[in-house]
């Protein structure tokens, strides 16, 4: 065996504590220079905390960090900084109000030089950019870029500091299958010359593709570490969730009823463009439409104004026949449209409520849980919140801890279970498993096929490949605002719908 | 484990004990919450002290006055009482505005147009029949402070004004009207002074402490609290409020219609304060003059804010700016200290008091931002 | 029926005579609540009496504590410096028989309570006649704290006397503040821009503002309620002097002797030439037309002698 | 002659409101509301006059009444960013602690002493030609060092705030602290410097009342400023010049209701005194300028 190179970052028995939950327990782990290392682990392991204390964000509550070498104690994100290390975040660290460029430079000037010429800032920005594949826009403002667009966005900021070891916290949960394609180049790339990567992803493909070696966390605790030649999907997924996962999605024969979506040339459009661009398609019960396309194609759009929280500018959307173009949300929700947004901080939770809150945030004022008197009955509330974390098994200490407490995958679930358990005519599932770990994707997507068993009509919109072809009876796909084929799902047709995302016609 | 493995399972113990366990966590919270604040009033008179000191004054005959201005008699005892009443009203007011997300500084503005309907009830409509009056000047209390406040809250709806701009200028502009009417078409019969006449006796509140002047507007103000309390966190009007307050987005997608909660919330927010008036000149006053309002409108905010907004806690921050305003009194009536002094160490008692309740708070909730 | 409460004073202190007061602001303003303030100085002073004050915002609910905080303690006399405060005074005086409660304007009587008054329309009248020779555009100006009966009554005097030669006229501003010396300074000015070479303020400190404003423009001015010409040697021509020092000081000599009989308003005018009068700034003795002072007497001559009525009439007769 | 009179009058006004409102679009763009504006004006004041009146330094009073401000306002950033404490509350703590600290200074110095007098002022500095310009000469370039000063100020911080990395860095900490932290700039330090030039900036305007605008402290003085100049900042949208052209308008409106008082219309005076409110009510509606406010104003920032 030659001399093992000095690690770049090795951290020695980190352990810290949130209230009521061991998020990282006494954690041993070593980073080498030139290494892409893997994090895995289910939602709540414990991967964002570890990798928010090595940057300085988050502080241990004992343990030891060792940067080339040598002690380092990082207190705050400068010092990780000053170290030379960088983080893309899980959830942006992008300021909305600003934009592009202005995100990327900030900090990086000292206060007492440079006035900011912007027009030179954005041409280095693109520079970059180009360099490594990456297509940003650096005079837009991030407000106005879609989730896949703002992951690019902060992986710019990260490169143009310059950095030895560069943490990506799910950095391929938004990306499209060409962007991933184009990261991994540039990932390694950027290997070749030194750099170290950790890379904490959910998808065990990936995972497969491009680490050299793997640490998997459970429970707060390094199960294990190995390298990528020694073990396979089987072995990482058991050892993440503790058993078997199955990565095919078992989907019997399509019973295909009435139509319950009907959608008749419908435009949405603001002030700077058309968004949706006369669409019409329907669903029928029993089915599930996949809508595949890249990020910020208008499918959230479409989203948005079928679920009545966008007024579209012309069409007719028919729900169980009925014209519900201009109903308000309340009543599309009593008649049965179910919706899992893809924004779920902002749309679909209120994170300093409690589980027990947000699992009502619809049917509030119904009974059980508002009495004839008018008043909350507290018991049916209770009793329904412990039902459904059973029953979805969300991760919570208690019904009554706040949403932002929650790992991201159990503020999903949350949704999951308000949602369904409406039993929904329609379901409207907007990315439903971005950044899910393989368990609770797995048990996702046995859900949505269970719900279209029962007969419900599901609209699945995904930007993963992957999802559309496991779950897909009917496959439309979205470009520009429009969509530019529907095909069956036979799952022999990649080719032809990675032709149409790129906006390809088939002529 | 019993169950089959192919659904993942958790271990935990029955749902039930632990939220028993959490119940019980939040009680002691609750102890250790109302335990800090006084520890802050004492590190707040200990600083005063070393102030009085400095000037040459005497803390301990200073404190012991005090001690005997808030405690020392049922007059005493009964003037605190009378001064929260007023900012119990005002500070639920803030609180339930604050709960769907508004600022209300207009606590004060409020105050005064609810003075106003109440005045004017009592006076031009004094010959209705006794406790049929009394319940109608209550209520002009409420819609006047009620429509005052729902003008802030119909531009925030409408075009999304700013509405701490708003209130803040609604609260001259009440101010400009109340000494308008008092000097114009409501000043008294006889005409002399600034002031409208009295209120029919019928319209006044009872008086529930003989011989103190304690009227039973300090039992409103206890109920107010509770009825908002039940309202905001067991009924579904309070829901949509809070959800509203917390996350405007997530209400619009629960439905929730979030206009009209809105104006609804500000109507209930300024009709507290405007009850507050309303009592003010009924139980304690009987007429209007210019100046009907020392400030509860802005004691209102941070008795409010003090409580994190619970509008239970208001009665107990209530006290505490009540006891601080009577001992200001009778510190200056029986020991001679300064008024300024006097307000530089309430300043102080509510820095302290914040500075320790939120720290305290903080440890029980970390907040993401 | 009230019960005595436990704090009775000890008897040893019961022979001191004891003078409290209401100030509905703080005592050094320079203005209204600092002459109340001076008042109750004077009888510490002359009387050997122990005084004592409390400034409470100027809200008439916080009053009646105050009153009986006072009744409670055995203070003898007791001053509520605002006419608003005089329904507290009214309710707390049927409790306490033995103390004396004043209220410096208003109109509430009873065996223990009385107003004291000053005709301020009466002097101001009088004033305004000088102004009313002084002035070269015809126009002057009053600038109020706020619209009291202290403020508008001397207003109304004035005005009628500067009025008194055809063609003046005398307008009134409001600057809603007792404090704010830059709105007095500011309410000047605008008079200043419209013609006025006259300004009387009443606005307690916030009026400073408007003698400066007088002198940077080099016009002239009247003080209200004391003798502010030391303020602005030679702009101010003369002030109203109401001296409540010297009332409140007759009143409590009374009380202390017992012979102090409530149940009237307590009216102090001309008739009083110490306590309510005209005082002509020495600086301008010499450049007042004869004539006007000469209209000055025979006014003063005629509302002495029930001639002459003045508008803003607050004593009954 | 009159329009020039009223628009001097607006300036005179306006300028204490603008210096405030300026630094309190600082503190705001940075995530920290100070609602004690008003008591940091009265402690500006208070120590200029004092400063003023025993040194005979204009200059040296508005030095003193600047550090006096930033001392108190060290206190309140202590509160607000160190310990967390809502800073609603703690503003409001400060109005009343300077309130009380103004009017006791003023007691023990001056009037329990009996030397209040009035203090020198600064005084008008026509410029040179400029002031000769027919119609805006007298308005712009006949005025006092402070008001060229407010003249100054405003564009040169418009400039700092959003076309340098410091604006950028503070307009970034009140949207989004959690971003600004993750690139290693200092959330508090940030915080602090903009909460300690608000303060600075208001014991600025508050020294201008006693020692430019007139020539003497009362107790409360500030007679409700520092709220009107807290409406300034989200009346402008958080803009500097934003709050330059609100403190204009308020300044003119005032000014204007005391000219209609004295013109004598049939119109109860209290409704023309409420002008200056109902103005700045009615631009607010009309105007489109719907800006959100910043993200985290009100929000303390905890690090990990
Ligand atoms: N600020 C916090 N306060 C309290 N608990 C926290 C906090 N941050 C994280 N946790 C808890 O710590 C545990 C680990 O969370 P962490 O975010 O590290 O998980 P993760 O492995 O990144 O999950 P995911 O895959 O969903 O992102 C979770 O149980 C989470 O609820
Ligand atoms: N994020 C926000 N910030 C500020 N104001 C907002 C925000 N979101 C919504 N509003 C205001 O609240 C209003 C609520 O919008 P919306 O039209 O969806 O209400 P609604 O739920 O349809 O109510 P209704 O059914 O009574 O019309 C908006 O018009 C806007 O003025
Ligand atoms: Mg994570
Ligand atoms: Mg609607």
């Amino acid at each position: 065996m030659t001399p093992s190179p000095i690690p770049r970052l090795e951290v020695k028995n980190i352990t810290k504590r949130f209230p009521g939950v061991l998020a990282n327990d006494n954690i041993s782990l070593s980073i080498l220079p030139g290494e892409i290392h893997a994090l895995l682990g289910e939602n709540g392991a414990g991967k964002t905390t570890l990798m928010n204390i090595v940057y300085g964000l988050v502080h241990r509550d004992s343990g030891e960090i060792l940067i080339n070498g040598m002690p380092v104690n990082i207190r705050s994100p400068r010092e990780a900084i000053q170290h030379r290390v960088g983080m893309v975040h899980q959830h942006f660290m992008l300021v909305p109000t600003l934009t592009v460029a202005e995100n990327v430079i900030l900090g990086m000037r000292p206060f007492t030089h440079h006035l900011l010429d912007m027009r030179e800032i954005e041409q280095d920005i693109l520079k970059i950019a180009e360099k490594y594949g990456l297509q940003i826009k650096p005079s837009e403002l991030i407000s106005r870029l879609s989730v896949g667009e703002q992951q690019r966005v902060e992986i710019v900021k990260a490169l143009y500091r310059g950095v030895d070891l560069l943490i990506l916290d799910e950095p391929t949960a938004v990306l499209t299958p060409q962007e991933t394609t184009e990261l991994f180049k540039t990932i390694r790339s950027l290997t070749k010359q030194g750099l170290s990567i950790i890379f904490i992803t959910h998808k065990l493909n990936e995972v497969m593709e491009v680490a050299d070696r793997i640490s998997v966390l459970r429970d707060g605790k390094l199960i294990a570490t190995k390298s990528v030649q020694e073990t396979d999907k089987d072995e990482l997924a058991f050892l993440m969730v503790d058993r078997c996962i199955s990565f095919t999605v078992e989907k019997p024969e399509m019973k295909r009823g009435e139509p319950v979506l009907v959608v008749k040339d419908l435009t949405v459009s603001d002030k700077f463009r058309t968004q949706v661009d006369h669409i019409s398609f329907h669903v029928c019960s029993g089915e599930i439409l996949g809508i595949a396309g890249v990020d910020g194609n208008g499918q959230n759009e479409l989203a948005l104004s079928l679920s009545g929280l966008l007024r579209p500018s012309s069409g007719k959307i028919l729900l169980n026949g009925k014209d519900v173009t201009h109903e308000s949300v309340r009543k599309l929700n009593r008649v049965g449209l179910g919706h899992i947004p893809a924004d779920r901080q902002n749309l679909g939770l209120v994170m300093d409520f409690t589980v027990a809150e947000n699992l009502i945030l619809q049917r509030y004022y119904c009974s059980p849980f508002t009495t004839t008197l008018g008043f909350f009955d507290l018991a049916q509330i209770q009793e329904n919140a412990q039902r459904l974390v059973r029953e979805y098994d969300i991760r919570t200490r208690t019904t009554q801890t706040k949403l932002n407490h929650l790992s991201g995958g159990n503020q999903q679930k949350v949704i999951l279970a308000r949602e369904i358990d409406q039993k929904p005519k329609l379901l409207i599932a907007v990315q439903p498993t971005r950044g899910l770990d393989c368990g609770a994707t797995e048990y996702i997507h046995q859900i949505l096929v269970e719900q279209r068993n029962a007969g419900a009509a599901i609209l699945l919109v995904s930007t993963e490949l992957d999802e559309i072809l496991a779950l897909s009876d009917r496959i439309c796909v979205m470009y520009e605002g429009k969509i530019m084929g529907e095909l069956l799902n036979t799952g022999e047709d990649i080719l032809r719908i990675g032709r149409l995302m790129a906006g390809v016609t088939d002529s | 484990m019993s169950e089959p493995s192919t659904t993942p399972a958790m271990p935990k113990p029955p749902a039930s004990r632990l939220d028993l366990r959490s119940r019980s966590g939040q009680l002691w919270g609750a102890v250790r919450r109302s335990l800090m604040p006084l520890l802050a009033v004492a590190a707040a008179l200990l600083v005063g002290a070393i102030l009085l000191l400095i000037f040459g004054y005497d803390p301990i005959q200073a404190y012991a006055t005090m001690w005997h201005g808030i405690f020392g008699s049922q007059r005493n005892i009964s003037e605190v009482l009378l001064k929260a009443t007023p900012v119990v009203f005002t500070g639920v007011a803030v609180a339930i505005a604050y709960s769907c997300g508004i600022w209300n500084i207009g606590a004060e503005g409020q105050f005064y147009l609810g003075a106003i309907g109440a005045t004017y009830v009592g006076v031009y409509w004094g010959d209705l029949p006794g406790f049929a009056l009394l319940l109608l000047v209550m209520f002009a209390g409420f819609i006047g402070g009620g429509l005052w406040a729902v003008i802030p809250g119909l531009l925030k709806t409408w075009i999304n004004a700013n509405e701490v701009v708003v209130t803040i200028m609604l609260n001259y502009i009440a101010l400009g009207i109340s000494s308008y009417l008092v000097t114009g078409p409501m000043k008294e019969a006889s005409g002399y002074f600034p002031q409208t006449d009295m209120i029919a006796d019928a319209a006044r509140l009872p008086r529930i402490w003989l011989p103190t002047r304690l009227h039973v507007g300090v039992i409103l103000a206890v109920i107010l609290a509770i009825l908002v309390t039940i309202l905001l966190y067991r009924t579904p009007l309070g829901f949509e409020i809070r959800t509203i307050g917390s996350n405007r987005n997530a209400a619009r997608f629960a439905g929730m219609p979030v206009k009209r909660t809105i104006i609804i919330a500000m109507l209930l927010s300024g009709g507290s304060a405007g009850l507050g008036g309303a009592v003010e000149i009924a139980g304690l006053t009987g007429r209007l003059f210019a100046h009907i309002s020392p400030g509860y409108g802005f004691d209102g905010i941070a008795v409010s804010l003090i409580v994190n907004n619970n509008p239970l806690g208001t009665i107990f921050s209530g006290l505490l700016f009540g006891g601080l305003r009577a001992g200001s009194e009778i510190m200056q009536i029986s020991a001679g200290i300064p008024s300024v002094l006097i307000q530089i160490i309430q300043g102080m008692t509510i820095a302290f008091v914040i500075a320790f309740g939120v720290y305290n708070i903080l440890q029980t909730q970390q907040q993401k931002i | 029926t009230p019960k005595p409460e436990a704090t009775t004073a000890p008897p040893a202190e019961e022979k001191v005579f004891k003078v409290g007061l209401l100030s509905p602001g703080p005592v050094h303003d320079q203005g209204w609540n600092e002459v109340a303030y001076n008042s109750i100085k004077l009888i510490e002073k002359e009387m050997g009496a122990q005084v004592s004050y409390v400034e409470i915002e100027e809200t008439p609910s916080v009053v009646e504590k105050a009153f009986r905080d006072y009744a409670e303690q055995g203070y003898q006399m007791i001053i509520g410096h605002s006419f608003s405060f005089q329904d507290a005074a009214e309710i707390v005086a049927k409790d306490y028989p033995n103390t004396v409660f004043l209220t410096s304007g208003g109109e509430k009587v009873g065996p223990n309570l009385a107003p004291v008054v000053f005709k301020e329309n009466e002097v101001a009248y009088l004033m305004g006649i000088i102004g009313a020779y002084m002035t070269k555009s015809g126009k002057a100006l009053g600038i109020g704290g706020e619209e009291i009966p202290a403020v508008a009554n001397p207003q109304l005097g004035f005005k009628a006397g500067f009025e008194t030669v055809p063609g003046n006229e005398c307008t009134l501003t409001y600057i809603n503040s007792w404090e704010d010396i830059g709105a007095g300074k500011e309410a000047a000015m605008a008079g200043i821009a419209a013609g006025v070479d006259i300004v009387v303020p009443n606005a307690n400190i916030a009026g400073q503002g408007a003698f400066q404003a007088a002198q940077e423009a080099k016009i002239l001015a009247f003080g209200t309620n004391m003798d502010q010409s030391s303020l602005a040697p030679e702009t101010i021509i003369a002030s109203t002097v109401f001296d409540y020092p010297q009332a409140y000081l007759a009143i409590a000599k009374e009380i202390q002797a017992g012979t102090f009989k409530g149940g009237k308003m307590i009216g102090i005018g001309l008739e009083n030439e110490q306590a309510a009068y005209v005082a002509i700034n020495p600086f301008f003795k010499d450049k007042i037309p004869a004539e006007a002072m000469q209209k000055f007497e025979e006014a003063k001559k005629k509302i002495l002698a029930g001639e002459l009525e003045v508008p803003g009439k607050m004593v009954p007769d | 002659m009159e329009l020039i009179a009223l628009l001097s009058a607006t300036v005179r006004m306006a300028t204490p409101l603008i210096f405030v409102a300026i630094g309190e679009t600082y503190s705001e763009r940075a995530g920290v509301m100070n609602i004690g504006l008003e008591g940091l004006m009265l402690i500006g004041a208070i120590t200029a006059y004092t400063a003023v009146f025993f040194t005979g330094s204009l200059f040296f009073g508005l030095i003193a009444a600047m550090l006096a401000a930033m001392l108190f306002g060290f206190g309140f950033a202590y509160l607000a960013v160190t310990i967390k404490a809502n800073q609603i509350v703690t503003g409001a703590a400060l109005n009343m602690i300077g309130l009380g600290v103004s009017g006791f200074i003023y007691r023990v110095v001056f009037a329990n002493t009996g030397i209040v007098s009035a203090v020198k002022t600064l005084p008008a500095i026509p410029l040179p030609f400029l002031s000769e310009i027919p119609f805006a000469g007298p308005i712009l370039f006949n005025q006092n060092a402070l008001v060229y000063f407010v003249f100054i100020l405003t564009p040169i911080t418009a400039f700092v705030l959003n076309k340098t990395s410091l604006g950028l860095s503070i307009r970034a900490v009140g949207e989004h602290p959690r971003a600004v932290d993750s690139v290693g700039l200092p959330v508090f330090r940030l915080r602090y410097g903009c909460i300690l030039f608000a303060a600075a900036l208001a014991g600025l305007g508050g020294a201008y009342l006693p020692i430019a605008h007139a020539n003497q402290f009362v107790e409360g003085l500030t007679a409700g400023r520092g709220f009107i100049a807290l409406t300034m900042v989200p009346f402008a949208g958080w803009t500097i010049p934003g709050v330059f052209l609100g403190g204009l308008l308020f300044g003119a409106a005032y000014a204007l209701q005391l000219r209609l008082q004295v013109a004598q219309l049939a119109i109860a005076y209290q409704f023309l005194q409420t002008l200056p409110y109902l103005l700045t009510l009615a631009v607010l509606i009309l105007s489109r300028n719907r800006t959100e406010q910043p993200k985290a104003l009100c929000v303390p920032y905890e690090a990990g």
